[in-house]
């Protein structure tokens, strides 16, 4: 097994995928998670419906296993797993789960923080925040732009 | 004969005239340049966003650059900037 | 919930433990996970028995919550959770768990990685490696060294 | 009077002769730097790791300098190089 991507429509358990992973995987030392969560409020403390995330055809797929196999071209990991919901994500559900493994802890910790640098700014994903008052798109922000370019 | 192209508008893009609009085109096709071109003018609340540099053009599931010829079949579609994550 | 630190004699499944920090938080954004398990083989290629950790009394765990505070202090986190086992660990089993939770996800991954570097070089614990041949200590190395000197 | 002081040896300092050494130590007790020298001489198998400069002393459960003085009744150890994770 090396790289594993996903696109899901349905709630996921990212406690379940690492266990699933670390279960694929040989005997690596280092296995790094991350994940990421719907917030429940915008940045002005308005309360969230729904985070809505839209993908487009095959494209975003693609982009995703681009990503990945860029992480595994940089890195010496030796596994990762990258899943990502699309649809209507309640607050709290995960968006975004990342697992790598490696020999090296650093290789791990390092695939897993650019694989997520590069999710935020280049998979093909449109996402939107519905809130009491309306709804409103979300772009990479300046941080998500300056984080990427460190690779 | 000139046919009639779909154009998917992708995120934000379909806030004003919705999901996909349609142009009709020539049998030579058009560069995707002109493709913005063609969208602002029929679809004028697309034009600020169109002209602001930063939509990219999906034809055939693939991400093309603005010389790239859109043909009568092709898949298109107008991306605004995407975040995963 | 801060800061949460346990020495445990047990095997421990890291996807459990990583469902209970999520289940703990609020509504952070970023969750990171990294788990360290224990290798099959030396680095001559000798299959292992067991890798043995020896704690010393309440050095061990206050070694430990001094290297989780200072995670604290130096990063926007909200929540850690950081496990060591001590005893007679079989190849696989997780050595070591960290989780961090913070709204920004680099603060998530930087703790993360913070609080392996100091736990690798700082953490009160002595082990040893059991193969068929006898049995070695393991100190840190000097990558171990030069990554704790980053921060 | 004299009592005896039991050193617990931590990790690979316990290869040589189990995981604690006893000395005698007068009521005035010793400074750690002079408990290393009196465990070197009682246990010279210990000696040329001692001697590395890269153990450290604890006494009552804190990890001290080699100054500090080490008293009839403490509960003495000392640890070779730490390694976690």
């Amino acid at each position: 097994m090396t790289a594993f991507v996903e696109v899901k429509q349905e709630v996921f358990d990212p406690s379940v995928c690492l266990s699933q992973f670390t279960g694929r995987i040989g005997d690596e030392g280092a296995v790094v998670s991350f994940t990421g969560r719907a917030r429940g409020q915008t940045k002005d403390g308005l309360p969230i419906n729904a985070l809505v995330l839209e993908s487009y055809r095959g494209v975003t797929l693609a982009s995703m296993q681009q990503i990945a196999a860029d992480a595994h071209a940089k890195f010496a990991i030796t596994a990762s797993h990258v899943i990502h919901r699309a649809g209507r994500i309640k607050p709290l559900e995960a968006i975004v789960f990342v697992a790598t493994a490696s020999p090296h802890r650093r290789a791990a910790f390092e695939a897993a923080d650019y694989l997520m640098d590069r999710l935020k700014t280049e998979a093909v994903f449109w996402k939107r925040e519905e809130h009491a008052n309306g709804s409103a798109w979300i772009e990479p922000t300046d941080a998500d732009r300056s984080d990427v370019a460190r690779w | 004969m000139n046919q009639s192209l779909n154009v998917e508008l992708c995120g934000k893009l379909a806030d004003s005239y919705g999901g996909s609009v349609t142009l009709d085109i020539s049998p030579s096709g058009l560069p995707v340049r002109e493709l913005f071109e063609a969208v602002s003018s029929a679809y004028p609340l697309l034009a600020p966003i169109l002209a602001g540099g930063r939509i990219r053009a999906c034809v055939n599931e693939t991400i093309v650059p603005d010389d790239a010829i859109i043909r009568q079949g092709d898949t298109a579609a107008l991306f605004p900037p995407v975040s995963g994550g």
